[in-house]
């Protein structure tokens, strides 16, 4: 609804009151017009500065540094796009940290699905607790959470750092996350929908994947879309408990030191593109889903309503 | 009915589920303490002539050229993985030790590590003995000066990967009076000057700006050097301590005189030509990195052989002209002296005696002294 | 009564697994912290026994100090940053926009797709020494020592980028909820636009900047990938610290007390925060 | 007892029962109570529905219509208390186990489902085969005049269309009952009537039991074969709704149908009661006590105002008030008269002669009001309250 409110501020509708906007001076026009936008160029700016480093990035990755680093431009190549998983080292992380993401998204999804279930559908001793231990995670630093599960690794001595614990981790800090997303889904879930299901014969599983599975899928698909990208994107964590597997954050993290090789920035961008692709589509497939679900009553006036009375 | 009875199972499951966490956690607290056992297996790699199979490696970045790897497997036929995973000596040996305490080396054969740490791990017993009969080429061609070293005096552990000196990178338009590691600490370069995050190089290297012998420094003048240092941090003149990321201050131009390695001058005069390798008239510290096998390796007899092959004169003169490092083969000079002139002549990869003649070796720590100095040093790390 | 019990099963059922996973890998682990940062290594042997070894906190406290409250420090200029500059982006993307507002939410959440380390390095490049930003920002005066890295204010404008978007993306959703019938009737009711502003558009978004403010704050008191990047001797940050006595000095017992002191003060501020601004936002809106 | 509910849940040849005689019972609520915490909702209900019954509870919100409703359906089971269904026991089935549909207030419809899926819905769980269900729902569709909209999304209807969805989808299944959750009250004015009408017709077409929630009075006398008025969790009167309306039990019920008008009396003999501050008059007191409070009943229609002095007719009971306000309301007009206290009485004048209409008294005027006798009636105080 205020999208299409109309971008015009709010001073303009009383200025003919106070007479013809030629009476007034240019410099007084000029800072009248700024004060106006003011909002929106602030706005601007923060959009240009949001987004001035995925340029940089996107620039270097054509980048034709004659030695090893990345960190000055030189010249204009195609050569690190064109073989952008030359690096076997980069490409081997890239393919580890999917593999964590897709196996750590299905796994957190799954049970933090379920947890959401739990939370919002019934009442039970200890709800409070559970809700605070799903809390606490998302207000602990996450330098102290892989602290303290490399301190636990260590003292058990099981199971030896490596992809494991690195799983066991990203899930750990994926599953509040997915709770919060599916339960919000869950909170403006209409509940005469399953009664109804109910109530014309069908019992309390068919009920869960007819009805409800169906209609809180755009939820559990979000949940899972964010799971990804955490568990992509994580440095901290892993950097205690990797061992000596390599993710990509943790190989850029190590290749920093010596120079980051220009394959980097392309893989990057790749996976940038490859992420607003996915959003694009999901976004685009979620309204479809969402035009032909929502009981929107305001509609009605757009259907020929048959006599009736 | 069903319902009831499946809701049964379930909470058996949880209960047991349960108490095997309970179980898991009272085993834990028991043993109260970080590791096991170490079981100093010291074992002796076992002889199997024909190296073949997989040989997982874990090195440096940027620390090998493209082809040895490629022509070791078909010279060979075993199937390499290369790992370029190691940034830092500490944490590197923190992230494998649980496993090296338990008798793993998570799946790879070769570790490229400072002498220093070398000599911990040697220590700690989770290195395996070398089978040197494996080993013709290193017997040969592995240089005079590191065939005996205090930690490893018969070289029974561990054999030099690259060795290397740490003096001074500067820029030659923009520091051109910096000579010396004394020069690091004029003021008209404040915040312009990296020191390294080593406390075995960056405190020896102000020691004898400071006169004092490296070889025969005590506590008090480890101390004291380090002092200088964290005043140097405080006061702003020293901008970072880093490792091999100078590289990026030193080309971006934020920094203009650093304490460098000398393989890294040639790959960075090809980003800037104004870098520039000096040796500070102090002299400079002088290290190597040594390939070890850990315990519980797997294919040692290929991890040998790799050791083997990197010691023929010819492959490692590909080494040597990518990573620029001293090499620590003898023969490579007269190999690339045919094919790469340049390299050949360049003292920094085949320095002269009298060129390194005020250099030191990285020295030894040990006990309460290296728990004290590395305490001291840490601290000023962290700012 | 045993009706009852039996419908309950399956709660539990469904909550069992995520619930023994955050028990087993997030409690438990915050358990064996605080017991290794009670404990003392036998010397040289990095075998470690519990000795109530309350001296590891003192000890840690007195070294870090500077860090832990620079840590606060920075954390809370960044989050107040964040505030100011996110705010005007999300109050016009909620009320502004219009058709422009999906390509405006996705900018703010393209930081996101790029990979934070990756991000921080482009911002490492962009800022460094002889880049044309620095020397702007030198030639304006707001770069006084010459250089802009390896500087607090570096670390801080990391900070501010990075978790940007966790501050605008709160406080678009709560904007975007107010009904904009009620900031017409406060117009309508003799409100000029700015006590409108901090009349009504403001309380009404509160939730959101307490949301916001929070997601901001506690991921930056302990990121250190920032300082680690963009700061110098003397930006280090508690994480920074926390980090290297775990995984380059092993010491352990150090590292477990600092994250110990640092995740409860961390909640105490939290906690008189919510006090003072209402736990709705971080406890998720159950009622909407 | 697994055979027991199969018997239950097929329940054809049930359409035969239109005009079944209410003893046989179709739903049988005894002792029924619910409590949620400390609130209870409904208490003790006893309630007998005849077979093919259009029966209504009829209450102000939180009444316990609701609850009631959907214990019936199975979404609550009562705290204590029996609910049968064609004398059999289900207060243990779940809702997908009973032999009722609902129609709820919402609709319920699935909205990621076309209309034929949804109305389909009942079927398929029931395990009628794919061409006997694909009939019975173009069927059903045809009855409630959507055949065209089969393969439409509940989204893509109107109100009144998605309302005839939801019935359909209820009714396809030829429950024994069919329990209806205010399914107008979404509607606007218009359509609501419309629909009452074909809900009507449909119910007596197919002859199920309906139970029948609303809080409309109105909707509740034009559909209704008998109404329940509920007050806070019990029955205050059922009866059929000329009965409800004429003769309530209650000052509760008095006043909930039509426009309240109680003046406030005391039994002085047995078929005499006095009201307070006026006339004695003869009324029907059978169940009340001699001395008891109650309250006199006249409806609004049945009243004749008249300007003071003029003359009443004789034995017909008058009394004195001042006018408050007199409003036009199109075919009448509405005269509220304050008899003193808190006692309002208001009065409808069809509006049948323009020049009658003019001589109304206005505002502030004392007149007097008086009724035949036979119209007033005399209403118990509500044990539970006035709502």
């Amino acid at each position: 609804m205020s999208a299409t409110a109309p971008t015009a501020a709010p001073g303009q509708e009383t200025s003919p009151g106070r007479g013809s906007l030629s009476a007034e001076t240019g410099p007084a026009r000029a800072w009248r017009w700024l004060r106006e936008h003011a909002v929106n160029i602030v706005a601007i700016l923060v959009v240009i500065y949001l987004l001035v480093p995925i340029v940089v990035i996107f620039v270097f990755s054509f980048n034709n540094p004659a030695g090893r680093y990345n960190f000055t431009w030189v010249g204009f190549t195609l050569q690190h796009w064109s073989h952008p998983f030359s690096n076997s080292e980069l490409t081997e992380a890239m393919l580890t940290s999917i593999k964590l993401a897709l196996l750590a998204t299905v796994v957190s999804t799954i049970i933090g699905t379920m947890m959401a279930i739990a939370l919002v559908r019934h009442k039970f001793v200890g709800r409070r607790i559970a809700n605070f231990l799903i809390v606490i995670p998302m207000a602990t630093p996450e330098v102290v959470m892989g602290a303290s599960l490399l301190s636990f690794f260590l003292i058990l001595g099981t199971p030896a750092l490596g992809f494991e614990t690195l799983l066991i981790a990203h899930v750990m800090f994926c599953i509040s996350f997915v709770v919060v997303v599916v339960r919000s889904r869950l909170i403006g879930f209409d509940r005469s929908l399953e009664e109804a299901a109910k109530d014309l014969g069908a019992g309390p599983f068919t009920t869960f994947r007819l009805i409800t599975f169906p209609l809180i899928l755009p939820g559990i698909f979000g949940a899972a879309m964010l799971a990804f990208a955490l568990s992509i994107d994580d440095f901290v964590i892993s950097n205690f408990n990797s061992g000596t597997t390599v993710t990509f954050p943790l190989y850029i993290f190590g290749a920093a030191q010596r120079g980051i090789p220009v394959e980097v920035y392309v893989v990057a961008m790749i996976l940038f593109f490859a992420t607003v692709l996915a959003m694009g589509f999901a976004t685009w497939q979620q309204r479809r889903a969402e035009r032909m679900t929502s009981i929107r009553p305001e509609q009605e006036s757009d259907i020929v309503l048959p006599g009736i009375a | 009915m069903g319902t009831s009875g499946s809701a049964k199972k379930g909470a058996g499951r949880l209960a047991l589920a349960l108490a095997g966490l309970a179980v898991a956690v009272g085993l834990a607290a028991c043993g109260s303490g970080i590791e096991g056992p170490v079981e100093a297996t010291g074992a002796k790699v076992e002889l199997e002539k024909k190296a073949t199979g997989n040989l997982v490696i874990s090195n440096w970045p940027l620390y090998i050229d493209k082809k040895t790897v490629p022509n070791f497997e078909k010279a060979t036929g075993v199937s390499v993985a290369y790992h370029e995973d190691i940034n830092s000596n500490e944490e590197f040996f923190n992230k494998m030790q649980p496993q090296l305490s338990a008798g793993e080396s998570g799946g790879r054969s070769i570790f490229v590590l400072a002498d220093y740490m070398v000599a911990k791990m040697i220590k700690l017993g989770y290195l395996m003995e070398l089978d040197h009969s494996a080993l013709p080429e290193v017997k040969a061609n592995l240089v005079k000066n590191l065939r005996h070293p205090p930690f490893d005096p018969e070289r029974k552990f561990s054999v030099p990967w690259q060795s290397g000196m740490t003096g001074i990178i500067v820029n030659k338009e923009q520091a051109p009076e910096v000579h010396s590691i004394c020069d690091l600490f004029n003021p008209k370069y404040k915040g312009k000057v990296d020191f390294l995050n080593e406390v075995r190089e960056t405190v020896p290297l102000v020691m004898k700006c400071e006169g004092v012998d490296t070889e025969k420094a005590t506590e008090a003048d480890w101390l004291k050097a380090i002092e200088k240092i964290k005043t140097a941090a405080t006061d702003g003149q020293i901008r970072r301590f880093t490792g091999n990321d100078y590289a990026q201050d030193l080309t971006n131009g934020n920094a203009i005189a650093v304490m460098g390695w000398s393989g890294d001058a040639v790959q960075l005069q090809a980003d800037n030509p104004n870098l520039e390798w000096r040796m500070p008239t102090e002299g400079c510290m002088l290290w190597s990195e040594d390939m070890i096998i850990p315990v519980g390796a797997p294919n040692a007899t290929a991890a040998e052989a790799f050791m083997n092959y990197v010691y023929k004169p010819e492959v490692q003169a590909n080494i040597a002209a990518y990573v620029n490092y001293v090499t620590p083969v003898e023969g490579v000079q007269e190999v690339l002296a045919k094919t790469e002139p340049e390299i050949a002549s360049n003292h920094l990869i085949f320095p002269s005696p009298s060129f390194i003649k005020n250099c030191s070796p990285t020295p030894a720590l040990e006990g309460k002294e290296e728990k004290n100095v590395i305490k001291a040093f840490d601290e000023v790390l962290n700012g | 009564m045993v009706a009852a019990i039996r419908r309950r099963v399956p709660a539990y059922f469904l909550l069992a697994p995520g619930t023994l996973w955050l028990i087993i890998f997030f409690v438990i682990p915050l358990y064996f912290m605080g017991k290794l940062s009670l404990d003392t290594e036998i010397p040289g042997t990095l075998h470690y026994h519990f000795t109530w070894e309350w001296s590891n906190y003192k000890e840690a406290l007195e070294l870090y100090d500077t860090q832990f409250f620079r840590s606060f420090e920075y954390a809370g200029i960044a989050t107040v940053l964040c505030l100011v500059i996110g705010y005007p982006l999300a109050y016009v993307i909620a009320f502004k926009a219009g058709r422009w507002r999906n390509l405006m939410l996705f900018a703010v959440v393209a930081p996101f797709f790029t990979t934070y380390l990756v991000r921080t390095l482009a911002w490492e490049t962009i800022l460094s020494d002889e880049s044309p930003v620095t020397e702007f920002l030198h030639t304006i005066g707001l770069a006084p020592g010459g250089h802009i890295l390896a500087t607090g204010f570096a670390v801080i404008a990391g900070i501010t980028y990075n978790f940007l978007p966790f501050m605008i993306l709160p406080l678009y959703a709560s904007l975007e909820r107010i009904d904009v019938r009620v900031l017409e009737a406060s117009k309508d009711l003799y409100a000029s636009a700015s006590s409108t502003f901090w009349k009504v558009t403001l309380p009404l978004s509160l939730p959101g900047v307490v949301a916001g403010t929070l997601l901001t704050f506690i991921p930056a008191v302990g990121d250190y990938v920032n300082a680690e990047f963009l700061g110098g001797v003397n930006n280090r940050m508690i994480g920074n610290v926390i980090q290297s006595l775990y995984l380059t000095q092993s010491d352990y017992s150090a590292a477990a007390a600092l994250s110990f002191v640092l995740m409860a003060v961390i909640m105490i501020v939290v906690f008189i925060y919510i006090r003072f601004a209402g736990s709705e936002a971080l406890m998720g809106q159950e009622a909407t | 007892m697994s055979s027991e509910l199969n018997s239950e849940v097929t329940m054809d040849g049930n359409q035969g029962a239109a005009a079944a005689p209410a003893a046989v019972s179709s739903v049988e609520l005894r002792g029924v109570t619910k409590r949620f915490g400390d609130f209870t909702a409904v208490d003790d209900l006893d309630l007998t529905l005849g077979q093919g019954e259009f029966f209504t509870l009829l209450g102000p919100s939180g009444c316990g219509k609701t609850t009631t409703l959907r214990m019936i359906a199975g979404f609550e089971r009562p705290t204590s208390g029996e609910i049968a269904i064609d004398g059999e026991d289900v207060a243990a089935l779940p809702p997908h186990k009973r032999p009722t549909n609902t129609v709820f207030q919402s609709y319920a419809l699935f909205p990621h489902l076309s209309v034929e899926k949804n109305v389909g819905f009942g079927l398929k769980r029931k395990g009628v085969g794919k061409d006997e269900i694909a009939e019975r729902v173009a069927a059903e569709l045809q009855r409630v005049g959507l055949a065209r909209e089969a393969n439409r999304r509940p989204s893509q209807l109107s109100g009144g269309m998605q309302q005839r969805v939801a019935l359909a989808r209820a009714l396809v299944n030829l429950p024994k009952v069919l329990l209806l959750d205010e399914p107008l009250g979404a509607l606007d004015l218009k359509l609501r009537k419309g629909l009452q009408v074909e809900l009507k017709r449909i119910q007596r077409e197919v002859g199920i039991t309906f139970v029948y929630v609303t809080h409309d009075q109105e909707e509740a006398l034009t559909m209704s074969d008998r109404i329940a008025v509920m007050n806070r969790g019990h029955v205050e009167q059922v009866s059929v709704p000329e009965e409800v309306y004429d003769r309530p039990t209650t000052t509760f019920v008095a006043g909930f149908i039509g426009v309240s008008n109680l003046m406030p009396a005391t039994v002085s003999a047995a078929g005499k009661v006095r009201l307070d501050g006026g006339p004695e008059v003869g009324a029907d007191t059978a169940d009340l006590a001699n001395g008891e409070r109650c309250a006199a009943v006249v409806r609004p229609e049945k009243l004749t105002v008249s300007m003071n002095g003029a003359g009443p007719e004789a034995g017909r009971p008058r009394v004195e008030g001042v006018v408050e306000s007199s409003l036009y309301l199109g075919t009448a007009t509405q005269i509220v008269v304050n008899l003193g206290g808190d006692v309002r009485m208001t009065v409808l004048v069809p509006n049948a002669d323009e020049a009658e209409r003019q001589r109304l008294p206005g505002g502030g005027a004392k007149v007097s009001l008086s009724w035949a006798p036979e119209h007033m009636h005399v209403v118990r105080e509500s044990p539970n309250g006035n709502g």
